[in-house]
């Protein structure tokens, strides 16, 4: 069997990921957990992001640069996100999104 | 001379004969010649530790007027064999309400951290695995996999003070990272590059090293590497007045071993790539070039050893206050001066 | 890429070796555990309670300031590289790209978020 | 199968078996360590796309900084080793179909699409050209990144500061306080 590894292979991948991470993210009651999955499908979109940067624009790398920039936002988002998830573990002892609905009425 | 680079041309032409004669394609001679170069160079490191050990033994005696190990062979210098030995035969005692499968391989993520940064170290002219052009941002980034090593043991021994140690030890490694990083990036300003052998490349006389262009980049790497392989005057992780052993003290056996190893490691491989970035890597006169590399380093390993013998530890407040109140505005401001140099000349 | 050739071998081997110690060491050393040996050690206590306890927040604080200046490094490195060749403007955009930065640490400093206790 | 291949599945199955930890594992210590996993194979792919400094950065950021944060805040957050919680939420079901139907759309997309690649030597990696771009092309989202950074920073450290007249007691050296 021979397969020549191209574009369509990263984004196949990358969509895979990034469904995982879907999953993760409607499922998960951790906070901590639906974070982890939002990560996941930031690196699934960075994958994307590259692979396009190989295979389009191989000169120019844009793509590469774009990825950077989500990983720099995807750190702020960390950073902020797991606060909030302290703040709440904090104030009604428990991190489980579905018992969050104080803004919810 | 002893110029071990036509050895290694030598050898791996023989590997390459070797395995074409076998049938099997290029391919296969690389990962066999790669194989055969990460044997050699654990088995480099293993006995560098062992020496290291002996080394830190006596130095520290010596320090203190006392004469070390002196049974085992001449002046003790099979001492740290003979324990290397017994910690093979130790029974491994693994505490019941562990966190099994991160137990396990804790002791594993740390060693190979440590370990995989030997591929990018220039031992000598052309002694190198492999020439990333990425090399010293991908031993920064490599090394961080030594903190999630000793997050996951302190984490899975289901052990107060190994808990506290690993997290202590953690927030002390990150935030001397930072320090450490811009230091370097001191360095890469003046380089131009990330790869390990050109910047070597680029000091071949005394005058070019980049010791006497980064001099506070040098003293902020001194200091934040001592700080990043947790030696004295940093060694809160293991202050066993405190904490025990930190995140090693439900480890035993073969698994405290490679902790131990690992920790050794890291310290030749801070003074590995402090020679290589500030004091001109192997370039030196008359000797051979791997000579010239480890004579550097090894300089700077007995430093890092002297300093253990001669300063006490900080307190934690001090530590962190230090790291982020003063290194990291110092660094900061090294890059802005290297920058003001030169664009102005 | 081929490069990276020896980083994956060096993974692999640095695994395969530890995995060889423990194996090597499993076919020499005693094995006789009892409940005490096995007990969580807690300068010969008995431990009270689990580890897993929750931690003080300062801890988490450096681990944050941490982050931040950890991706602040990574977009410092490729200015580092090709800062030279493009001259002052070049310089001036990472001043203030530091600059802005720097303001973070300062209000960390200022509120006492630097220091420990 | 050349070594491209094999490299390119042995990462991938990493990745997606990682990835499927990451969701399904009952233990949220667990996850991250998956998901250390999961982002040093997607690090590799990075390597296999020739962009080896995005790579490193990727290493050193999300490893080393994002998933300690997030080791960090599990120990913050008790209870972990309680596995007897239930870790997922009524909506499971709902949750998979959701999932597999983008699945399917995406991937139905992505075969009925033509793919225009176009060839080219990419630069030799090292960061030199995204220096470039960052400082000519970019230079605007480049100091934006640094705002968004600072906001990120003081944002997080007012939510996690804690209370100002809970503990200050200047000779505390016990880093634990013991948990509700």
């Amino acid at each position: 069997m021979h397969v020549e590894i191209g574009l369509s292979h990263y984004l196949a991948l990358s969509a895979i990921v990034f469904c995982i991470g879907v999953f993760g993210m409607l499922t998960r009651r951790n906070g901590i957990g639906v974070l982890m999955s939002i990560e996941l499908m930031f690196n699934a979109v960075n994958i994307t992001l590259v692979a396009f940067a190989r295979y389009v624009t191989p000169v120019e790398i844009t793509g590469q640069v774009i990825a950077a920039f989500t990983i720099a936002v995807a750190a702020a988002e960390a950073t902020v996100a797991l606060a909030i998830v302290l703040l709440i573990y904090q104030h009604h002892r428990g991190i489980d999104v579905d018992r969050i609905n104080i803004m919810k009425w | 001379m002893l110029e071990l680079d036509k050895l290694i041309g030598f050898v791996g032409a023989q590997i390459a004969a070797l395995v074409t004669a076998l049938g099997l394609g290029p391919d296969w001679v690389t990962l066999v010649q790669l194989v055969v170069a990460a044997l050699t160079l654990i088995g480099f490191a293993s006995v560098m530790v062992l020496g290291l050990v002996y080394a830190e033994r006596k130095v520290s005696a010596h320090i203190q007027m006392r004469v070390g190990p002196m049974r085992v062979g001449w002046h003790g210098i099979l001492q740290t064999l003979a324990d290397a030995v017994k910690l093979l035969q130790k029974e491994d005692i693994t505490p019941s309400n562990v966190d099994r499968a991160i137990y396990f391989w804790a002791p594993i993520v740390t060693f190979v951290a440590a370990f995989a940064v030997y591929a990018v170290i220039p031992f000598g002219r052309g002694l190198v695995v492999t020439d990333l052009n990425i090399g010293i941002l991908y031993i920064l980034a490599i090394t961080t996999f030594g903190v999630i090593g000793l997050l996951m043991a302190g984490w899975s021994s289901n052990n107060k003070y190994s808990l506290l140690g690993g997290f202590r030890s953690a927030a002390q490694v990150v935030s001397y990272e930072v320090p450490m990083a811009l230091a370097v990036i001191g360095v890469v300003m003046l380089t131009q590059t990330l790869s390990m052998v050109q910047i070597v490349g680029q000091q071949e006389k005394f005058y070019q090293w980049y010791v006497w262009r980064q001099p506070i980049g040098f003293l902020i790497y001194f200091v934040a590497a001592t700080a990043e392989v947790n030696r004295t005057p940093f060694d809160l992780p293991e202050a066993d007045s405190e904490l025990v052993a930190g995140f090693v003290t439900e480890y035993s056996g073969m698994k405290f071993a490679m902790f131990f190893l690992a920790e050794f490691l890291n310290m030749f491989t801070v003074a590995a790539i402090g020679t290589t970035l500030f004091f001109g890597g192997w370039n030196g006169p008359v000797l051979p070039s791997w000579m010239w590399f480890l004579i550097k380093t090894l300089a700077g390993v007995f430093v890092l050893m002297w300093m253990r013998w001669t300063y006490p530890r900080l307190r934690v407040d001090q530590l962190m206050g230090f790291a982020w109140k003063f290194l990291l505005p110092l660094a900061i401001l090294n890059i802005l001066i290297t920058g003001l140099f030169v664009v102005l000349f | 890429m081929s490069e990276f050739a020896a980083i994956a071998v060096f993974l692999v081997l640095g695994v395969g070796f530890v995995l060889f110690n423990f194996l090597l060491s499993k076919l020499i050393r005693p094995k006789n555990p009892n409940p005490i040996k096995q007990s969580t050690y807690e300068c010969g206590e008995t431990p009270v309670g689990p580890a897993w306890i929750q931690f003080n927040v300062r801890f988490y604080i450096f681990c944050l300031i941490f982050v931040i200046f950890d991706v602040e490094i990574v977009f410092l490195f490729p200015w580092a590289l090709v800062f030279q060749s493009l001259g002052l403007f070049a310089f001036v955009e990472m001043v203030i790209f530091v600059g802005i930065l720097m303001f973070g640490l300062l209000y960390a400093w200022k509120k006492g978020l630097l220091r420990w206790y | 199968m050349d070594t491209i291949t094999l490299v390119f599945f042995a990462l991938a199955l990493l990745i997606i078996t990682s990835a499927l930890f990451v969701v399904t594992s009952k233990n949220i210590f667990h996850s991250a360590i998956f998901l250390i996993m999961a982002l040093f194979g997607a690090a590799g792919m990075f390597v296999m796309l020739e962009a080896p400094f995005l790579a490193a950065a990727q290493v050193l950021i999300y490893v080393g900084a994002i998933a300690i944060l997030m080791i960090f805040a599990v120990m913050l957050t008790a209870r972990i080793a309680d596995e007897s919680i239930i870790h997922t939420n009524e909506q499971v079901p709902a949750g998979l179909a959701i999932a597999l139907g983008l699945l399917a759309v995406i991937l139905y997309g992505l075969w009925n699409t033509p793919l225009t690649i176009h060839g080219g030597t990419p630069p030799s990696g090292g960061g030199h050209k995204l220096g470039e771009l960052f400082l000519t092309t970019f230079v605007l989202p480049f100091e934006v990144v640094s705002v968004l950074l600072l906001a990120a920073l003081v944002g997080a450290l007012i939510i996690a500061r804690r209370d100002p007249g809970a503990t200050p007691r200047p000779n505390d050296q016990s880093a634990e306080q013991t948990g509700a």
